[in-house]
């Protein structure tokens, strides 16, 4: 069992480290590291919604604030390493208080998705209402609609003037996106992401084993709230000012679409969805023959009615079918190819 | 032997006007099994939640290993060592046999200890052949032993269950049957059932609940040929 | 969706451009000229004139045989009124598309992300909008009106109309929080008594209880500086109450987006404004530029304030290009640095070399029947409030938009 | 005094308001379990609605109580027929699906009209109250909602299809109990629900500027009144509508009306944690 993970491992680092050193022979790195960035937050509504089964329309809050949190701390120190942990911890912190409300408060899925996408709301409105002078902490004016633009960016940790930017963030970020990957898939293999599905699956079941739902619950919510903080902190690198349109309707409806066409369940799908989307709207406009925002609604009604698991589980099922025909002669191995379907 | 694992003091349960559950005192001893029985509505069902923390009781105490678990959660009464199996099969229907079984051995053991048994669990409910397959696929009367196997898994002191038989083929309530005897060596069980047949096959003593509150205790026989037993529970149903 | 079939080729060949070939092959000696605008979303009703402008102007030049005999390709891309794609494709235009030069940009904080990039890159960046002042930075020219520039002349003007009591409503972001202190400066200075000013974020809609607050302060006249479609509902509650006929109001930036056509004559009339430009100018070049735009797009409807601003600066940066005889940034700048002028459909522009910024006319107006009447011309007004805190002559690395502090 | 007077007429307006857009939603959600995200967009729909039929020279009371409806009711029925009705009983799925419907409609109206605001003028001159003017539409769309409300209490109350319709709130096998075919009932409760939504459209669209993105304004403030009113349609909107008016309106006037719109939220977020199943779920049970 050790081995064939070591395996795996050693396989998806030497197709990741491929795949990183492939792609900007075809893009250019300032296209592909948003499209990475995302793919990150994608994941990070894929861990807690496609396994721990919590559908958050609040995504972009912790996103948001992971942005914001770094914006303004590094105004206020200078050296990036110490923000980008900030950034990172502000939105788990929050994840945990907010999950610990919900779910201590034992709020059904509709509830909890009209408390999120209410506190994704406050997080639009108040920083948008930021921009008079008043609005400062420490150095770093708040700014309103306009965001905060001018804040130290990613430098190499000890080296304020050394700036991590253009190709060399998009291979830190292409790094962080495999690390993060890796510890979601460990997470999802240990103890407590198995309790995480089974709660997806049977939140009393879970409970009557004699597992704390709610606790567990908002540690996962805490960890995707890190995650979603973790892109938000790089996106701030990347843009070099952040806004409140981070914390927008848009931003949050833009993430579900990207795991529903993805697929929900799959480690992989709400990465490629949101990559692939990313750029779909990133090619979108550069036209103006049809405007972005049918295309994406199509999309998402279409796989809704058509595709609800989404891309990866029919492609998936698609290999498999034509993999088993092949395989036919041989039914022993047969049933090597389901085990993955909890995965 | 003779040592009181669960005890219930005047455990009372009222929904709006409707008192389901009156001032019930009920005692179970180690190791021994136990029936409740009764009409539709008589306040055993509302007595297993109140048991089990899926309902907070309006008053009275339980008390499990003598500690009081009156407004315990679920999840903390479970974690004590009692397996709980609901009416409708509750089970984790996307994920395999095995997984299910291994998640609950896993809350009172560690991974490895975990994974020995639930393969000790498999084997003993005759899960073998299914182990892999997802329990969504499987029939009903599988998926009812699956979750006998969640229950038995975390090797526990206290066992309740309610409706275990419902809709099962008669092979498939021997095999029950046999499992819930084993149980017994280790462990005291309450079954809530309706099957009389399955009862009698099983039980040797019964508590018969009527309008919310015990109406009588004691040996299976002896309660049946009970003259007031037969008008509010058989007479009704007839 | 109204685009003509040019517009339609331009698109398609942009698409082909851009996702078929990594990297693009124009022909070698063209000039590449970047564009980056918001044609769709929520700002489009700005983007989309300024687009239709930016064409115009190019197509003419192109026409009349280029810029020292080049001709111009557009790089053209829509920001669809999302922060993330300012940055994008800023970095594409000057990396990828390496164009000679950037115009574009409408909101604050999208200017402030494209500004960074451009500077870096050293790539000539035009900013063409009415904004809030105060940016320092050799690397851009901005081209559009200014606070002190409009409101300077405009609140005497009203207050002289209208009262000494005067209540301010402001959108709350960088343009609408600069503006009003402007305008309290400009009521202290005339005399006048500013009794309160709110400040409202720009997707509130419902002015109902504001309306009620501004009547029991009694004010004698009020200012709006407020932005976008939602504040637009303000001016027809206004109206809906009764109290267009009671208070009068002079706005900063009401019929920049040509809204003075979208409200009725009834809700409009007698609003009075200060702009650089308004289609009601009787100079030959408004008349023929009116013309030019009707033959181009059907009719002149469309042609708005940040519309003709973005023209000038484009034509701006063209005359740079002609004297400075290359498309090369630094030769450019100096030409540009010669305070060079040109004349354009809202009258002579010229390039102010200590701020970059533009000195021009502005014109009193009061709408009038969903039009602009012209009521009083001021002829080359500075950009006074910028020039108090920038000299790029003197510092000409400096890279910060100050706030104006009084 | 005037100015109190003043500020509960704007109170009773905000309150109004917030019943008028929620209705629509109100309607689906409480008969069909199914939450219309694009509802923000049906009302805009309707808004455009009734300002074409203005435009071409329609009176203006005809088209924002009789055209508006009708068209967004169509829409509605469209809808349902083409989409909602594959997705009964997936909650959430009904909720991504008219998401994107909302962003598809975003993109059409904008195809077809621009991204421009519009509107078009009240039809009601201002009233006034002592030394204050008062916005004289706002007492029509308070007159409009509260002939709404009864209107809908009546025919859940007295008609067939309201019995039929207040079976199926409790149970959702009712109505195939009952012997009609449950998906005739949805069909007709959604397109009642979509019209409602477009006639709220059409009532505030004179007031408010149009655009092809003014929905989402108000989907998020429907949604939250409709789910902090809980199960029952009348008593849940109103109850919830004036619980977060008055909120609203008091900050708005002691403060600002952006707090006043956070207050509204962050009071949302209480309620729903004190009272996960909604107002009614506690209070007004069994009401409609």
């Amino acid at each position: 069992m050790r081995e064939i993970t070591l395996q795996r491992f050693t396989l998806s680092i030497i197709i990741a480290a491929a795949l990183m050193l492939f792609l900007p022979v075809i893009m250019n790195t300032f296209v592909l590291t948003p499209l990475l960035i995302y793919g990150m937050l994608g994941m990070s509504l894929g861990l807690i919604w496609g396994f721990g089964g919590i559908l958050c329309f609040g995504q972009a809050a912790f996103f948001g604030l992971g942005a914001y949190a770094y914006a303004i701390s590094a105004i206020n120190i200078g050296e990036s390493t110490i923000p980008m942990l900030i950034a990172v911890m502000v939105p788990a912190i929050f994840a945990a208080v907010l999950g610990a409300m919900m779910f201590y408060g034992r709020l059904g899925d509709v509830y909890l998705g009209v408390i999120t996408l209410v506190v994704t709301l406050i997080f639009f409105k108040f920083m948008n209402s930021t921009a008079g002078p008043d609005y400062v902490i420490g150095t770093a004016r708040l700014g309103g609609f306009n965001g905060i633009p001018g804040f130290q960016t990613l430098n190499i940790p000890g080296l304020p003037d050394d700036y991590i930017y253009g190709d060399s963030l998009y291979y830190v970020t292409f790094v962080l996106l495999v690390v993060a990957y890796w510890l979601v898939n460990w997470l999802l293999q240990s103890p407590f992401g198995r309790v995480a599905v089974a709660i997806r699956e049977n939140e009393q079941r879970v409970s009557l084993m004699g597992y704390d739902i709610r606790a567990r619950k908002t540690i996962l919510f805490a960890i995707g709230g890190a995650i979603a903080g973790l892109a938000g902190a790089l996106f701030a690198n990347w843009a070099e000012i952040v806004t409140p349109g981070l914390f927008s309707l848009s931003q949050t409806a833009e993430i579900i679409i990207w795991c529903i066409v993805g697929g929900l369940g799959t480690r992989l799908g709400p990465i490629l969805g949101a990559a692939g989307l990313a750029y779909l709207k990133f090619l979108l406009g550069q036209q103006a023959f049809i405007d972005n925002t049918i295309i994406m609604g199509l999309i998402l009604v279409l796989f809704v009615l058509f595709l609800p698991k989404g891309l990866i589980p029919a492609i998936e099922s698609v290999w498999k079918l034509s993999v088993g025909k092949r395989r036919r002669c041989h039914p022993s191995r047969r049933r090597k190819g389901r085990a993955i379907t909890n995965g | 032997m003779a040592e009181t694992v669960l005890e219930t003091s005047g455990l009372t349960m009222t929904f709006g006007g409707v008192t389901a559950c009156d001032a019930v005192d009920f005692k179970l001893k180690a190791r021994e099994l136990r029936c409740l029985i009764g009409p539709n509505g008589a306040g055993k069902s509302t007595f297993f939640k109140c048991l089990t923390g899926l309902l907070k009781p309006t008053s009275g105490a339980v008390f499990m290993q003598g500690e009081e678990t009156t407004n315990w959660h679920t999840h903390e009464i479970s974690s004590l060592g009692v397996g709980i199996k609901t009416q409708v099969a509750s089970v984790l229907d996307g994920v395999t046999v095995h997984e299910n079984i291994w998640l609950a051995a896993r809350r009172f053991f560690s991974s490895s200890i975990a994974e020995t048994k639930a393969k000790e669990t498999i084997e003993r409910l005759y899960l073998g052949d299914i182990a892999k397959s997802n329990v969504g696929q499987l029939a009903h009367g599988e998926r009812q032993r699956v979750e006998l196997g969640i229950v038995a898994a975390g090797d526990p002191w206290l066992v309740l269950l309610d409706e275990p038989a419902a809709g099962m083929t008669s092979e498939d309530v021997d095999r029950m049957t046999e499992i819930i005897r084993e149980m017994t060596t280790t462990a005291a069980v309450i079954i809530v059932e309706h099957d009389m047949q399955f009862i009698r096959s099983i039980a040797t003593d019964v508590t018969v609940f009527h309008q919310g509150g015990i109406l009588l205790e004691g040996n299976v026989e002896q309660v049946m040929s009970d003259e007031t037993v037969r008008n509010v529970y058989l007479g009704k149903k007839a | 969706m109204t685009m003509d079939r040019r517009q339609f080729l331009t698109a398609t060949a942009a698409i082909a451009g851009a996702s078929m070939l990594p990297f693009s092959v124009g022909a070698a000696d063209n000039i590449k000229f970047g564009s980056i605008m918001d044609t769709s979303g929520g700002f489009d009703a700005y983007g989309k004139p300024m687009d239709m402008a930016m064409r115009l102007a190019i197509d003419e030049i192109n026409a009349n045989g280029g810029l020292n005999g080049s001709q111009i390709d557009i790089n053209a891309y829509d920001t669809q009124s999302d922060m993330a794609l300012y940055t994008q494709y800023a970095q594409q235009l000057t990396r990828q598309d390496e164009v000679d030069v950037v115009h574009g940009g409408i909101l604050s904080a999208s200017r402030e992300a494209i500004r960074q990039i451009m500077r870096k890159s050293k790539t000539l960046y035009f900013y063409n909008v009415l904004y809030e002042g105060g940016v320092c930075d050799r690397n851009i020219f901005i081209n559009g009106v200014t606070p002190a520039q409009q409101v300077e002349v405009l609140i005497p003007y009203a207050m002289k109309k209208a009262g000494k009591k005067v209540y301010v409503l402001a959108a709350d972001y960088n343009y609408g929080q600069i503006t009003a202190k402007w305008i309290e400066k400009y009521i202290a200075d005339n005399g006048g008594e500013t009794v309160a000013v709110d400040f409202f974020p720009l997707d509130v809609s419902d002015f109902g209880s504001t309306i009620a607050k501004i009547q029991a302060a009694d004010p004698d006249l009020i200012v709006a500086s407020l932005v976008g479609g939602a504040h637009l509902s303000f001016f027809r509650q206004w109206a809906a109450a009764g109290m267009n006929k009671k208070i009068p109001m002079a706005s900063t930036t009401l019929g920049v987006g040509n809204e003075h056509k979208v409200l009725t004559a009834e809700e409009g009339d007698g609003i009075m404004v200060a702009y650089n430009y308004s289609q009601e100018l009787e100079t030959p070049e408004n008349i023929a530029f009116k013309k030019k735009w009707a033959d181009a797009y059907g009719d002149a409807n469309s042609i708005h304030e940040i519309a003709v601003s973005h023209y000038q600066g484009i034509l701006t940066w063209a005359e740079g290009v002609r004297q400075a005889g290359s498309t090369n940034r630094d030769d450019v700048l100096s030409a540009l640095e010669t305070g060079i002028s040109i004349t354009g459909p809202g009258g002579v522009v010229t390039v102010d070399p200590k701020t970059h910024h533009a000195v021009l006319d502005v014109h009193i107006m009061e709408f009038e029947g969903q039009k602009m009447k012209v009521i009083e011309t001021f002829t080359q007004r500075q950009p006074i409030d910028t020039q108090a805190v920038c000299d790029l002559a003197a510092n000409p690395d400096d890279n910060t938009q100050y706030e104006i502090k009084f | 005094m005037d100015l109190a007077a003043v500020i509960v007429v704007e109170t009773v307006y905000v309150i109004a308001s917030l019943v008028l857009i929620s209705a629509g939603l109100a309607i689906v959600f409480g008969m069909m379990k199914v939450i219309n995200l694009a509802h923000g967009e049906f009302m805009m729909m309707g808004g455009y609605a009734a300002i074409t039929a203005v435009n071409l020279g329609i009176n203006i009371y005809v088209a924002i109580l009789v055209i508006a409806p009708l068209v967004v009711g169509v829409i509605g029925l469209i809808v349902e027929r083409l989409v909602i009705r594959h997705l009964y009983g997936r909650l959430v799925d009904t909720m991504l699906a008219t998401w994107g419907l909302s962003l598809f409609f975003v993109g059409i109206v904008t195809m077809i009209f621009g991204n421009t605001t519009t509107g078009i003028s009240t039809p009601i001159a201002g009233i006034t109250v002592g030394n204050y003017q008062i916005n004289g539409y706002n007492f029509f769309i308070i007159v409009v909602t509260i002939l709404l409300v009864l209107a809908i209490y009546l025919v859940l109350k007295s008609t067939r299809l309201g019995l039929i319709a207040r079976g199926t709130m409790q149970r959702s096998d009712m109505a195939s109990a009952l012997g009609y075919s449950p998906d005739r009932i949805y069909m007709a409760t959604f397109f009642v629900g979509s019209a409602v939504s477009g006639l709220a459209g059409a009532v505030l669209a004179p007031l408010v500027g149009l655009g092809p993105s003014s929905g989402g304004a108000y989907i998020a403030k429907a949604f939250i009144t409709v789910i902090a009113g809980g199960p029952s349609v009348i008593a849940g909107l109103i109850s919830s509508g004036t619980v977060f008016g008055i909120v609203n309106q008091f900050f708005t006037f002691a403060m600002s009306p952006v707090i006043g719109e956070v207050a509204l939220l962050v009071c949302a977020v209480i309620l729903l944690r004190l009272l996960p199943q909604g107002i009614t779920a506690r209070f007004f049970k069994g009401k409609m």
